[in-house]
């Protein structure tokens, strides 16, 4: 009776001895995405312009700037991950960020809604269109790409039917036809006109996104959905309700960017977002996630998005012709994807 | 040679108050060093891409200029982005082409308040902010084209479709409703639109399923002149040769409509100037000659048609 | 005198700091069938994807025919004709059995095309030599379990390897499948092939083997002549000591409790049938508080498809009959009602339906219960662990740590992980299909006391098993599955394997009456 | 042991009996991607404007149009679907495309190149992109979604350099600066001037592809991939050689398309081709292929192309707006995929 306990305890001791080494190693690829945004990082400042003698590019406006611009993708990719992490793919986020950008403008200036009813109308419209996707999705068993395709195109001429044709300005005011100045916020700076509020916004998602992942029941229960749909709806994981909820969180998250992206441009833009949706994938999956499910994480996911926010930051600082970027873009995202395979396989061959 | 080019003819409107005007640029001086930076929308419209080119080419022929060009790929965010990038590079003038109005006029606003003179594009910018304006009207240039089809087209009215640009951008709407005006009270009819997104390959598929559902239909008007090109494509294909084309843009390239013109393809185009020329003998008087540039250039629209298409291409080309 | 068909001498394998296989010799014999044995883990897969060109990376060298080899990977092993016969049955689930037959393979017409007509016919024959009949171009997801693994054994015959290695090729089967199989063996033994066969069933080695190698810790401990070797002294060189196999069955004497599970002329009133499925038509069966009731049956019963259906995934159709769980009728229609029936299930394949294998073992094995340990949606992680260490401890799962992947296990120490989960959700009635499937001697020794123990908790157990003994052995009363109905139920301190096997083929003595007298 | 025999004989024959019905229902089923296009196509004759008392658009003028206009797209998904089959994607097409064009279009007008030569230099072009896509996917193990993310970027920033930023204009004529009047075959009609060579070549193009795939070696290997690698492996497939191969085949049907795309617009576009990436996935998502790969018909994907021709052709006819379209295409995609979703699941819930 003791004999098998024993040989656990064995075991486990064995593992132990192994562990330290392992471990390191472990360590060492698990961050394997913030490695390759400090890589970057080291490259841009090496490759940093200077002006009277101070590198531009760790200048601090900059450097939150650049945090600035990869605010809105963040936002997307975030949600994202969720999406990809129960191996699915959500295409229309790009289109849900215009619809958002649209539907925030429209309801501030032309009918003068406050910003808080506002926002949450939009949110709200976020939310049900993701939960749509869903259910199609995950309750009707349509592929998840198929149906983001569709959602895409339909959250565009959304877009565009509500908005009348045209992008919507938003100027501040107390008048009829103005939005409220709280809503101009989106567009500033905090702490001493230094953190840009979307930085903040992407922070605070990003954050909260980071701890959900890791200490919630619902994540378990997303992880187990990406990783063996099958053994975890055997084992009791509401396979259905939870794929549907991912979805429904990411068209919040899209609804949430595309009210930063209309704040911060003062504009609702029917045709903003577009191909947004895949440098959130860029993000997602540079970040380590895996497009098959199961695997990745959101500070790889923000690791992704920043390591691509500064590169474009560093070309541009470098004014390297924009085809030429393009090229190079397009170069250092296979790398740093080729990087990720290094990890030591788990199993299999 | 440089003032030959603006036969296109150039409106100042120097009414402006000038109060707000950096008159004093940043230290302007004759033999100073000076980087520009040039924000464009997008580099997928040729209409853009030429006026990159027109810009380039009139820099390089002064050698106080360096010019850094960035592209927006026609995102608002993108080019927020470019500008402040601009900023941090602490460039000396911005020449911006904005991809919408309003989402780049705080940025614009920060620059031109950080005393960089500023030089819009084509598309304005909300309040004014901003050194110069230089750029056509597109409500004009659609209502000059409305006026040629009804004048010369379609004298005794008749029956048209439009290819429209990229729905819910506004030189697409501003073109339709300059359009509309052109034709009011003509007895002219547009029985069918669609829209082609700007592109040659779009404005033939819109253009092949409308001439189907409208065979009553004998001028087409498209907002560029690629789209007319497309459309001109689709007639052939349904065999409609005498269905008369009109665009807009008028580019002198080998691939423009100045050439479409005069091979016959098309009836008629417009010329919308590019003002990267203009823009940059603005930043000379700014950043060299210390003078003052009026607010507003609006640069004149010129009809093309066969009679005077290889005249004009010869003109923009030269130099 | 001759040099082996095969030899491998001084192999090593690791993973990472695993030693899955250290200095091991090993040969075959042509003609000869060489046994291979081992705890799960003990590394008899990897020594042979080392012989098969499977994995690389290895040291010590292998000699066939006395020719040093180093194999670039399964085909290049193949050519040499070495072939093997895998543990998890690595089929494309769309694409027909004799395609997957001949994959890699394909018979060409003159003109270069697939030659699908003798691709067909070739397949066939070699099927009916494993004793299946079956419509070659069906795809291979619509067959069972057992079928599969017969056309994985019929693929690996359509190589006429001189080397062939069986990687527990009967695990899915049932009596009459293995014996046509050891018929096939012996007709390959009379052609000079060279066999290893690798399984977990003892009383199987002592049949087909001529010689015995034990593995343990990736090390050989002891090597028999097969013929002689019983299936104690077999489990005892594995283990390093004496197992007391299983079925202690000292008949529970305890009064069996309430009952449970009822299910009184059960059907599924399927509007069409699907090819190859065996939905329940008729089953009567027992389940009281603390008894463990076998099914049993042929490949293809259909004992699967009767717990799939209790557990609420099987076909959606309408029921028919009665089924009640404590006198209350049930139907669940998806996994979370059952569970919260007080239901858990342990489907038959742990790769597909068990486990996300890429996941660590401690994620793996608190799945079903994430919900019931948060507090406010947070799952705090102390719990988590406790949890999946107790159960890691009480099921003997040998393991480097909570946070490997499951992947890395081996086979038996996966089916552990998968038992764990459902001990953790404390059902009252355990649903449990081929449980030992893969499973070595020791392992399974300790899955049957566990699964007394639970018993004796007064949880009911249903158990599906192809293994006449493990039913026998382990269960109070047998329920005999035919064509998707109970045909006979039998208590097993009456009846052995022979009158089990005799009813599941539907001939014999009738000795259904006598069941029933003892069982009510 | 004759027994069991006799007993799995009987069960076949049960089986068979089973088969009749069961047979008709698969047939159905099979070719429900079919079905989605006869509906849509009753459809469009019911909502079919007229003229002069005849249907528009079963006008063969107009049918022929609706094949033409697809033929691009249907090109590419052709390719497409051989790598969603092996489990993979190709995001690049539509730059490739783009390439190609300008590549064509170069080659002829400034290079002043035959045609045989300039249509074989851009077919080896998109042939060789593909193949690097391939091996940086197959055998650097990069996930194919971002290599090809990647390669669109590349793909396009090459085609932008390679026009000099603007279109190339395509004149014929035996001058210097212009093409062969061969080349503007592309851009004719054949048979008495009814069927359009792009159609043709489609036409071509799609039922080499059919053929491949019912008979070679080579298509079993693919849906094997697609279906089990590990298993394909192990059984000889040489998988990471039939990958490579599979995206540089559709490589170079993308670089064929793009010479089509050149030959109908007497045009070399560097932005041309955009989202045309989405189309065809759709098209081959429609037909019923599984992006999971090992499942699906190139039969299919025609059917998937011509379904969304159709669709756009009568909305088109009925002068929808285009917002509106946008919305109808949507859901129609959606429904289309649902409808796919029917078939009898093959195996467990
Ligand atoms: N791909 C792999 N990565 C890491 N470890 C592995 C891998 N494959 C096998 N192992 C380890 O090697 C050891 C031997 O495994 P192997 O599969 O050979 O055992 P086995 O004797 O076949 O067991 P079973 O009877 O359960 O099939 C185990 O400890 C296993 O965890
Ligand atoms: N045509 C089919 N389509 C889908 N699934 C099938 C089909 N035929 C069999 N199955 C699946 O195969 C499994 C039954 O096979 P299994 O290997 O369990 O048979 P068995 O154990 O030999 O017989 P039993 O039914 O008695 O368990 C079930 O999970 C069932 O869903
Ligand atoms: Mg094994
Ligand atoms: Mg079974």
């Amino acid at each position: 009776m003791s004999e098998p306990a024993t040989k656990a305890g064995d075991a486990a001791a064995f593992g132990l001895e192994r562990r330290r080494g392992a471990d390191l190693l472990e360590v060492v690829f698990k961050f394997q995405s913030l490695f390759g945004l400090v890589l970057v990082v080291i490259a841009a400042i090496v490759f940093s312009p200077t002006k009277n003698g101070s590198l531009l590019f760790i200048d601090p406006d900059n450097l939150f700037n650049v945090v600035r611009s990869i605010s809105e993708i963040g936002i997307l990719a975030v949600g994202m991950t969720l999406v990809i992490l129960i191996g699915g793919i959500d295409l229309s986020v790009g289109s849900v960020l215009g619809l958002a950008s649209v539907g925030a403008a429209v309801l501030l200036v032309e009918n003068d809604l406050g910003v808080f009813l506002a926002v949450l109308i939009v949110l709200a419209i976020g939310l049900v269109f993701g939960l749509l996707q869903g259910v199609a999705s995950a309750k009707f068993g349509i592929q998840a790409f198929i149906v983001t395709l569709a959602g895409m195109q339909i959250a565009r001429g959304l877009a565009r039917i509500w908005s009348g044709g045209q992008g919507v300005s938003i100027t501040y005011g107390d008048g009829p036809g103005q939005a409220p100045v709280a809503f101009s916020l989106l567009g500033e700076r905090t702490f001493n006109g230094v953190v840009p509020i979307p930085a903040l916004v992407f922070a605070v998602v990003a954050g909260l996104a980071i701890v959900l992942l890791r200490v919630s029941a619902f994540s378990r229960h997303i992880y187990a959905i990406g990783g063996n749909e099958k053994a975890a709806r055997l084992s009791g994981v509401p396979v259905t309700r939870v794929k549907v909820l991912v979805f429904g969180i990411c068209g919040l998250l899209a609804a949430l960017a595309g009210i930063v992206h209309a704040g911060q441009l003062n504009f609702g833009g029917p045709n903003d977002g577009a191909m947004y949706e895949l440098d959130a994938i860029a993000a997602v999956v540079i970040g380590g996630t895996s497009l098959m499910g199961g695997r990745g994480t959101v500070v790889g996911t923000v690791a992704g998005a920043l390591l691509v926010g500064v590169l474009r930051n560093i070309l541009a600082l470098n004014n390297v012709d924009s085809n030429i970027q393009l090229l190079v873009i397009g170069l250092v995202i296979v790398l740093a994807a080729g990087l990720q395979r290094l990890r030591p396989a788990s199993a299999g061959s | 040679a440089l003032l030959a080019v603006t036969a296109c003819g150039t409106t100042s409107e120097n009414s402006q108050p000038g109060g707000q005007q950096p008159g004093a640029a940043p230290e302007c001086n004759k033999d100073g060093k000076f980087t520009i930076g040039m924000s464009q929308a997008n580099k997928a419209e040729p209409y853009r891409e030429r006026m990159d080119d027109d810009i380039a080419k009139a820099a390089a022929a002064v050698p106080q200029f360096t010019v850094n060009f960035a592209d927006a790929q026609q995102d608002n965010s993108k080019q927020v982005e470019q500008v402040e990038n601009f900023l941090t590079q602490q460039i000396d003038l911005l020449i911006i082409s904005p991809n919408e109005a309003t989402p780049l006029t705080a940025v614009v606003k920060k620059a031109y308040d950080q005393k960089i003179p500023v030089l819009v594009l084509d598309r304005k910018v909300d309040g004014d902010a901003y050194t110069s304006f230089i750029g056509a009207d597109n409500v004009d240039i659609g209502r000059q084209a409305g006026q040629y089809v009804a004048e010369a087209l379609l004298p005794s009215g008749g029956k048209l479709m439009e290819i429209r640009g990229l729905a819910g951008s506004t030189p697409a709407k501003e073109r339709s409703e300059g359009f509309k005006q052109g034709i009011q009270g003509k007895n002219i009819e547009v029985v069918a639109s669609g829209d082609g997104d700007w592109l040659r390959d779009k404005g033939q598929q819109q253009a092949d399923a409308l001439l189907k559902a409208n065979p009553d239909v004998s001028v087409i008007y498209s907002h560029n002149d690629p789209m007319a090109e497309g459309a001109y494509i689709a007639a052939q294909n349904a065999g409609r040769t005498g269905v008369k084309i009109v665009g807009i843009d008028g580019l002198p390239i080998e691939s423009g409509g100045l050439k479409a013109v005069e091979a016959g393809r098309l009836a008629a185009t417009f010329l919308y100037p590019t003002g990267g020329k203009e823009a940059i003998d603005a930043a000379k008087k700014i950043l060299l000659e210390c003078q003052q540039v009026p607010k507003q250039q609006v640069l004149q629209t010129e009809r093309v048609t066969k009679d005077n298409a290889a005249q004009v291409y010869a003109r923009l080309n030269q130099g | 005198m001759a040099a082996p068909l095969v030899g491998m001498s001084g192999v090593s394998k690791s993973y990472g700091g695993v030693h899955a296989v250290r200095d091991v010799d090993f040969t075959v014999e042509p003609g000869e069938v060489h046994a291979l044995l081992g705890e799960n883990g003990a590394g008899k897969s990897t020594l042979m994807k080392v012989l098969c060109g499977e994995v690389g990376g290895y040291r010590g060298d292998i000699r066939i025919d006395g020719e040093p080899v180093r194999f670039t990977g399964p085909a290049d092993a193949q050519r040499a004709g070495v072939a093997m016969i895998h543990q998890e049955l690595d089929l494309v689930p769309a694409l027909s059995v004799a395609e997957n037959v001949f994959l890699g393979r394909e018979p060409k017409t003159p003109v270069g095309t697939v030659d699908r007509r003798r691709m067909v016919r070739e397949a066939k024959a070699l099927l009916e030599r494993t004793g299946v009949e079956l419509d070659v171009r069906r795809p291979v997801e619509q067959l069972r379990t057992g079928e599969q693994q017969l056309v994985t054994i019929a693929k690996a015959l359509s190589l006429d390897a001189r080397v062939l290695v069986m990687d527990e090729p009967t695990s899915a089967l049932s009596a009459p499948e293995v014996e046509r199989l050891f018929a096939v063996i012996a007709e390959l033994r009379r052609a000079d092939v060279g066999i290893v066969y690798i399984s977990h069933r003892m009383e199987e080695i002592g049949r087909v083997a001529d010689r015995a190698t034990v593995l343990r810790n990736g090390s050989v401990v002891a090597e028999f002549d097969a013929r002689e070797l019983t299936a104690a002294q077999a489990s005892e060189a594995m283990v390093g000591r004496p197992v007391h196999l299983m079925f202690q069955a000292e008949a529970p004497d305890q009064p069996a409790g309430e009952e449970l599970l009822e299910l009184k002329d059960f059907r599924l009133a399927a509007a069409r049938p699907r090819p190859g499925r065996r939905d329940p038509a008729g089953i009567d069966l027992t389940v009281r508080a603390g008894e463990i009731v076998g099914l049993g049956g042929l490949l293809g019963a259909g004992r699967t498809e009767l717990l799939e259906t209790l557990y609420g995934v099987g076909t959606k159709a309408p029921w028919r009959g009665r089924v009640t769980l404590r006198g209350k009728p049930i139907h669940p229609r998806g996994p979370r009602q059952a569970l919260r029936l007080g239901i858990t299930f342990l489907p038959e394949d742990r790769r597909v339906a068990g486990l996300a294998l890429d996941h660590s073992v401690l994620a793996n094995s608190v799945l079903s219960i994430v919900d019931r340990l948060a507090r406010f949606g947070v799952v705090p992680r102390r719990a988590e662990r406790a949890a999946a260490q107790r159960t890691v401890e009480r099921l003997g799962v040998k393991l480097a740590r909570l946070s490997s992947p499951v992947g890395s296990l081996s086979g038996g120490n996966q089916q552990k992980v998968v038992l764990g989960r459902n001990l953790l959700a404390e059902p009252s009635l355990l649903l449990l299909d081929e449980p030992t499937r893969g499973v070595d001697v020791g392992a399974k020794a300790e899955i049957y006391r566990l699964l007394g123990e639970i018993a004796a908790q007064g949880v009911g157990v249903l158990l599906a098993s192809s293994e006449l003994a493990e039913l026998v052995g382990v269960c109070d009363r047998v329920v005999v599955l035919r064509g998707g109905a109970s045909v006979r139920e039998l208590n097993t301190s009456q009846v052995g394997e022979a009158d089990l096997l005799a009813a599941a083929m539907g001939e014999g003595p009738m000795i259904t009456e006598l069941a029933e007298g003892s069982a009510t």
